[in-house]
């Protein structure tokens, strides 16, 4: 393969392959891609296995794209390999920036997971005891499997990332737009954005180019639940009294769900500079509620329950409560 | 020896700060766990603070602001009163115990009660026992 | 002392999956093992999670075929709200359902399986690739793959609002309907998909057929099962891949069972093995038996070959006439040879094209009667569609609250599980010969058995455990302070 | 920030601080904290001396971030921020640590009591290396003030004010001046007419040309900060009509004073079902009427004054009303003048006698022969109606302690020496001026000592009783002291405002006008062409709540930015 061409991977970890459709969903710009760069591996898309990666010198890849979290050895292996390997790292969609919504597991009991997977679960083979092991010894043979870690992580939890792509999946124009600004930078046509950065996405939160109206009033004395109610497709779903994460949500998308009758949940994660999504959506729905009660305000709140699913729906990894060390 | 757990006080400049000066000045001792930070109200108080306190390694959060009414923006503690329950559903899905994270109102002239907050707050906690995110945090260095 | 051969990781599928294969002293085949290595708690991580979102939550478990996901979520929650569905808002979902096979169908036929065949099997790894096969039929072809692929994603996109993670849809219908601007935007694509349908059919054709090593492949390569055929079909025992009720036939053409979706649990079983986190469906009145072939087996394909055997026409004119050619050329209906999915693919996409073209002519679809907002919680739901990669179940209860109290899933890859073990240790048998090492085309054709069945190991991984049974103890200081455990 | 140099300075407060906290100790771990230049402890920081080493050190260690662990930052944050200014430093580059009111009073464990004072010094360095240098504003201080409440204080006020050439409007509710004073009869201790003091002062204030005086009026509403207040009062007008005026202000006073307790509330006095048990005020009326009798018009024989009616008492009022026990010994006197040969028994708790001429007048009181019995807190003395074979209306028993004996008083008249508590509307003006009440419901000063007619907001002072129970001289010492602090402010025409409050940063904004409605001062605007919102800076109060409430982190709060509490945060926990 030609010297001139850049070297890249991509790859998912815990992932759906959303983010990989999302690529392919660039459609011509696919072709852009292939002249520029050899790709390397792409386990969804082409036929390079794991040893072809480990045979690589290190930095010998300029980048690899990495989608989906960490949630098994598996995927920090491939993690740390890909890192050893490419001089760019690229943490691409939610999961692999916030952990997303697979990090949702990290709110459930561990225990409660092996149960209902086995031991509860109406169509289960009567009278079922075997689990899956990490070894097993079938005549003769030992198979392994990878190993399960206590929760999930985000990436940078793990390997040291130099870019985030945001979107479940990213959008495909601004996964373009991304590329290619790596691609410039990396071939000197233009200047790196600083090591950290969020690519592909706007600086500021989603309200900024959504097209609902939205009033001086913000107040609700309840809320209502997406099936609750028809709602009005002119008005700021917040001020209809259905939860929105657009407010805190860094735009990006095209505004694709409000602008379809569905709220925000937040995939692009927080707006720049913001720690938390789930505590800024927090204090954004606080706002609105119109009691000074303590128990109205209980009462107000029985209206919308399970918040942190909302809070952080593709950002639970990325909690400050989730504190990691396995860097 | 025993576990002496680590508390983060966010208290109102105008009732809270004043009614724990108060303590000082009227001499009433209490537990020193508690470190105080000053805002100007609890209205300040993002949720932030609070998760970025847990994560830090405290063991437990104590937010303080003016009684109900009597807030010095006027309306400023009503806005940490309706944060609070969301915030504890938040914490309780992330496995924080109901106690470690507590909001109380205390007046510039409520000295005695304040210190008696912390006493209660800190046994409470020490009960408890070090926080579920630094537990977390051993659990990934022991898979290391 | 055995020698092991890996395929690590499997590729041109969705999701995780590794083969090793053990060699005997003489070098032949001893055994193959399948694994699938990837887990991600789904059906216990939507426990508590309000009901109505589900079907924006269990799409993440597949990116490739989300939206069969998001219909028999969809589904399953109406279920949970006493079933009240606007009338139009079926119409739309069929109709949009039709435009993701035809992206899915796409997408595998030309990235994940045409290299295979427009290539060859033993082309170099480096090349063999949708990119390959760009350059080996020019970059018009190349770009009508491209494009067509893209507008059945766009088609989504503007009648739900957003294609690869799908939205759309709320218990009693759907969050927007379709207006008349956008059917006239879609309107021109939708036939431009049904031609590019009966393109990809010529082309298939030409390529394959036209190929006497390819057709002796597929037709009397080891590439053959005798195990039975599962599907959704509507009353006329056509193919209906939104609605309907899941027929089974065994590898002869004989009815074995039909259900509903309620009925799902009291049919179908999932056996488990410790070597791997995938789980093997097979059909519950006869039992697990292991992983046996033969007419009294209980194991079961579902598959697009799979859905066309136990149809007994299509749905469509057009599709129908393609269904006809290619029963006939594989010797009559039903058929074994597993690699004929690719060509039921094709099949299948002009039955989807040809049912677009009729919804756009339909009066009635850019209606606004779109959702009703539901009245009750009733508190459990089923909802069965076929996603490309086989017949997907999902079983949700709810509290009163509409909270969700439990979910259950079984994806359409996990059907195939045990036949992909069966038949992936068939070829490498039958393609491996003692004393010669064997190279990477050859092991290329042993992930040719899978890639016919369009696995797709996202979807199949996640309703498994997010754990294993794992113990750490903290010491501090020297003493334990403090341990986890993880049952099982 | 890499060349960021931080003077830390540890204060012993005298013994205060030292002789719990190792303050040494606190320097050692200090002194190991990034940009940390030099580090010291000194006797007393506040002082000369110890503001001079501080100024000197900004000199030689070219320092420019200071901490202060001292006493709290409400003590001397303005003291030490002054002297950062002649350093030639940016007042808002100090930061205090409080280890004296929060750490040093309040533990015993040098130890744990040092551990707590490094974290919270150290909290302070991580915090003040990201503080930013602020300008103070400076605004026109409009010289017009509103005095609320036309009694003795407000009167007294509003004179020295005008006197000075600046316009007063005076809103009192009632239908006319004087208060509570108004209701005396003469004054204590020298027994001279409250009535004759008053109209002097009425007179002038109604006669004065600076002065408006605003009878049965209310104040709606307060906006705007000091030196710019805009004032809504209702006043009735002469149809009867009510009518709204809007007065521009720089200042308030509020002296709305107090009311008497509900002697009711006391059953086991009678009041309400004995006829001649009756409060000191009622007494007041009979006095100025120059009648004093019975309800059945007899001149009383036996008259009994009781103390500590509603004061002194965890059941009602814990605090002592203060003029109380002056104003019963002024009834012994005006008792015995008004009816001749009439026995006076003075039944209390303690004699309060401090204050000037005091002690002179107790004597005084008992050598004209009244009787003084005391009585243990809450053993109340216990009245009876008499029998007829009696020569009295009623019996009092009193567990005299003096004596140790239970002793049986007859009385035809009993003056229940009725306490000062709160007006009910006193959470009402709270809120209008947005100033705090302690638990009792009286105002609060910004400082008990050093600052008691100030409040916690700016250009808003409280005189008189509505601050706590005081007699006149109190009330107009008080009054006149707050007429001074504004003459100050209004000689110098300009007024220095805060320079903390909330910024937009329009860069980040996206207009989803959550905190618009968050505003209680109305300071966030929505420009509708731009669809971003901004904080109108004079108005902003610097609460913080639009910062924490702001869901993309586009709000900023001046000297309480995210990251300045983040890195404290961080320094309380390192």
């Amino acid at each position: 393969m030609a010297d001139d061409k850049l070297q890249i991977a991509i790859y998912w970890g815990a992932a759906c392959g959303g983010c990989d459709v999302s690529i392919l969903d660039t459609d011509a710009f696919i072709l852009e891609i292939d002249k520029a760069a050899d790709i390397r591996l792409w386990p969804i898309a082409t036929d390079g296995k794991y040893k072809d990666i480990e045979a690589l010198a290190d930095g010998e890849l300029d980048v690899a794209i990495m989608s989906g979290a960490v949630r098994n050895s598996e995927n920090e292996r491939m993690a740390h390999l890909l890192r050893q390997k490419s001089k760019v790292f690229v943490a691409y969609g939610s999961c692999a920036y916030m952990g997303g919504i697979p990090s949702l597991a990290n709110l459930v009991p561990r225990e409660e997971i092996i149960k209902r997977a086995y031991l509860s679960n109406a169509s289960l083979e009567p009278g079922n005891t075997t689990v899956p092991r990490p070894r097993t010894s079938l005549n003769g043979y030992d198979l392994e499997l990878p190993e399960f870690y206590p929760r999930v992580y985000k990436l940078d939890q793990v390997v040291d990332v130099d870019y985030y792509v945001p979107g479940c999946p990213p959008q495909p124009g601004q996964a373009q737009i991304a590329i290619t600004a790596l691609v410039q930078a990396l071939t000197g046509q233009a200047e790196a954005p600083p090591k950290g950065s969020v690519v592909g996405a706007y600086e500021r939160a989603l309200c900024d180019d959504c097209k609902r109206t939205k009033a001086e009033e913000k107040k609700v004395k309840r809320f209502y639940r997406p099936w609750e109610i028809m709602q009005d497709p002119e008005v700021c779903l917040m001020e209809q009294g259905i939860l929105c994460a657009g407010s805190a949500t860094r735009s990006g998308c095209g505004v694709r769900c409000p602008d379809s009758g569905i709220p925000c949940r937040g995939c692009y994660g927080p707006a720049p500079g913001v720690v938390d999504q789930g505590a800024k959506l927090l204090s954004a729905v606080a706002s609105i509620i119109d009691s000074k009660v303590a128990e109205d305000i209980d009462e107000i709140l029985l209206t919308l329950p399970d918040f942190t699913s909302f809070a952080n729906r593709y950002s639970v990894a990325a909690s400050p409560l989730q504190r990691s060390h396995r860097r | 020896m025993t576990f002496e757990p680590k508390i983060v006080g966010f208290l109102c400049n105008w009732c809270s700060y004043t009614g724990a000066d108060l303590a000082g000045t009227s001499r009433i001792h209490y537990a020193p766990n508690v470190r105080i930070i000053r805002v100007m109200c609890s209205a300040r108080i993002d949720p932030t603070f609070v998760l970025k306190a847990l994560h830090d390694g405290a063991d437990g959060v104590l937010i303080c602001g003016c009684h109900p009414g009597d807030c010095h923006y006027s309306e400023g503690n009503y806005k940490m009163m309706r944060r609070y329950p969301l915030l504890k559903s938040l914490l309780a899905d992330y496995g924080i115990e109901d106690e470690r994270v507590r909001l109380e109102w205390v007046s510039a002239s409520e000295g005695q009660r304040f210190a008696d907050i912390v006493n209660d707050m800190t046994e409470r906690v020490r009960a408890l026992g070090p926080s579920p995110v630094k537990a977390a945090l051993e659990a990934d260095l022991a898979e290391r | 002392m055995t020698t092991q051969i890996s395929i690590d990781p499997i590729t041109r599928l969705e999701g995780h999956g590794k083969i090793d294969i053990f060699l005997d002293d003489d070098g032949a085949v001893a055994d193959t093992f399948f694994q699938i290595p990837e887990l991600r708690g789904f059906e216990r991580f939507v426990v508590g999670r309000p009901i109505e979102e589900l079907p924006r939550i269990v799409t993440r478990i597949c990116g490739v075929c989300p939206a069969s996901h998001h219909m028999a979520s969809a589904k399953a929650v109406d279920g949970c709200f006493g079933g009240e569905v606007a009338p139009l808002a079926h119409k739309l979902r069929d109709m949009y359902y039709q435009a993701h096979f035809i992206h899915s169908h796409i997408a595998h036929f030309y990235a994940l399986a045409a290299p295979d065949f427009v290539l060859g099997p033993n082309a170099d790894p480096a090349t063999r690739n949708v990119l390959g096969v760009v350059h080996k039929v020019g970059l018009e072809i190349g770009a009508a793959v491209i494009g067509s692929r893209s507008k059945a994603q766009e088609i989504q996109r503007i009648i739900g609002g957003r294609n690869t993670q799908d939205i759309w849809c709320l218990p009693g219908g759907v969050a927007k309907g379709l207006k008349p601007e956008e059917l006239e935007q879609i309107r021109p694509w939708v036939d431009e998909l049904y031609d590019f349908t009966q393109f990809s059919l010529q082309l298939f054709r030409d390529v394959v057929l036209g190929n006497a090593g390819y057709v002796d492949l597929i037709v009397n390569g080891p590439y053959t099962l005798d195990v039975h055929n599962m599907g959704v079909v509507d009353e006329n025992n056509a193919p209906n891949f939104y609605d309907g009720q899941v027929r089974v036939v065994d590898f002869e053409g004989n009815e074995i069972c039909r259900y509903k979706a309620e009925e799902y649990a009291d049919f179908v079983a999932e056996h488990v093995e410790s070597w791997t986190y995938l789980k093997f469906p097979y059909l519950k009145k006869r039992g697990w038996k292991g992983f046996v072939e033969g007419l009294d087996t209980s194991l079961y394909c579902a598959t697009p070959l799979a859905r066309l055997n136990v149809a007994d026409r299509m749905a469509t004119p057009k599709a129908q006439e393609a269904f006809e050619e290619m029963f006939t050329t594989l010797g009559g209906h039903p058929s074994r040879a597993l690699l004929a999915n690719h060509w039921a693919r094709l099949v299948e996409m002009v039955q989807n094209a040809e049912t677009l073209k009729r919804y756009c002519d339909d009066p009635e679809i850019t209606g606004t009667e779109f959702r009703v907002v539901p009245q009750q919680v009733t508190g459990e739901g089923f909802g069965i569609v076929e996603a490309m990669r086989g017949t997907l179940t999902h079983h949700y209860t709810c509290d009163d609250r509409a909270m969700c109290t439990s979910a259950n899933l079984i994806v359409g890859t996990t059907n195939n599980n045990a036949p992909i073990q069966m038949v992936t240790k068939k070829v490498a048998s039958s393609l491996i010969k003692p004393g010669k090492e064997p190279d990477q085309g050859i092991l290329n054709m042993i992930e040719m058995a899978f890639r016919a069945f369009d696995p797709c190991y996202s979807c199949a991984t996640h309703s498994l455990p997010g754990e294993m049974p794992l113990q750490v103890d903290v010491f501090k200081g020297g003493e334990l302070y403090r341990e986890f455990r993880r049952c099982c | 920030m890499d060349d960021l140099k931080i003077g830390v300075f540890v204060c012993n407060c005298g013994t205060n601080i030292a002789k719990v906290i190792d303050c040494d100790a606190v320097i050692d771990s200090v002194e190991r904290l990034p940009y940390v230049a030099v580090a010291r402890t000194y006797k007393y920081m506040c002082s000369d001396p110890g503001q001079d080493m501080i100024q000197a050190d900004i000199e030689e260690y070219d320092l420019d971030r200071v901490v202060v662990a001292a006493c709290s930052p409400r003590m001397h944050e303005p003291t030490f921020r002054k002297a950062l200014q002649k350093a030639g430093l940016n007042p808002y580059f100090l930061e205090m640590a409080n280890i004296r009111e929060q750490c040093s009073w309040v533990h015993d464990d040098p130890v744990a009591a040092t551990e707590k004072a490094a974290a919270l010094t150290a909290a302070a360095v991580m915090r003040v290396a990201h503080h930013e240098a602020l300008e103070r504003r400076s605004v026109d201080m409009c010289p017009n003030t509103l005095i609320i409440g036309g009694g003795i204080a407000g009167m007294s006020a509003a004179l020295d004010l005008a006197d000075a050439g600046n316009r007063v409007y005076l809103a009192e509710r009632s239908d006319h001046l004087g208060g509570n004073v108004a209701r005396a009869d003469l004054t204590a201790p020298y027994l001279d007419s409250a009535r004759d003091m008053l109209t002097e002062r009425v007179t002038r204030v109604v006669e004065h040309p600076n002065i408006d005086v605003l009878l049965e009026s209310q104040v709606r509403k307060v906006d705007g900060f000091v030196g710019n207040f805009q004032t809504i009062i209702r006043a009735k007008a002469d149809d009867g009509a009510p009518s709204d005026s809007v007065y521009d202000v720089g200042s308030i006073i509020v002296c709305t004073g107090y009311k008497e307790f509900d002697a009711s509330r006391i059953t086991h006095y009678g009041y309400g079902k004995l006829p001649n048990v009756v409060t000191s005020f009622e007494l007041e009326k009979m006095l100025r009427a120059g009648r004093v009798t019975t309800k059945e018009g007899k001149a009383p024989q036996y008259v009994a004054i009781i103390h500590c009616v509603g004061s002194r008492n965890l059941e009602f009022h814990a605090y002592c009303s203060r003029v109380c026990c002056m104003t019963a010994l002024k009834y012994a006197h005006e008792v015995k003048s008004a009816v001749p040969g009439a026995y006076v028994s003075d039944i209390y708790i303690d004699m309060h006698a401090f204050g000037k001429g005091m002690e002179d007048f107790y004597r005084r009181s008992s050598e004209i022969k009244t009787l003084f019995l005391m009585y243990e807190k809450n053993d109340y003395p216990v009245i009876r109606k008499a029998d007829a074979t009696d020569d009295c209306d009623m019996l009092i028993e009193v567990n005299e302690t003096l004596s140790g004996e239970t002793i049986e008083m007859p009385a035809d008249l009993v003056v229940l020496m009725v306490g000062m508590e709160a007006r009910e509307d006193s959470e009402e003006v709270a809120h209008l001026v947005n100033i705090s009440r302690d638990k009792d419901g009286w105002f609060i000063e910004s400082h008990p000592k050093l600052d008691p007619v100030a409040t916690t907001t700016d250009g808003v002072y409280i005189a008189g009783a509505c601050q706590a129970p005081k007699d006149i001289p109190d009330s107009v010492a008080q009054a006149r002291a707050a007429a001074a602090r504004i003459l100050a402010r209004t000689a110098l025409g300009r007024i220095d405002i805060d320079a903390v409050f909330a910024e937009v940063d329009e860069e980040k904004c996206s207009g989803c006008r959550m905190c618009n409605e968050l505003c209680p001062y109305v300071a966030i605007e929505f420009d509708a062409e731009k669809r971003r919102s901004h904080v109108i800076s004079a108005l902003c109060k610097a609460c913080g709540a639009c910062v924490a409430a702001c869901p993309s982190g586009a709000i900023t709060a001046r000297h309480f930015t995210d990251k300045q509490i983040f890195s404290e945060i961080e320094g309380v926990l390192a």
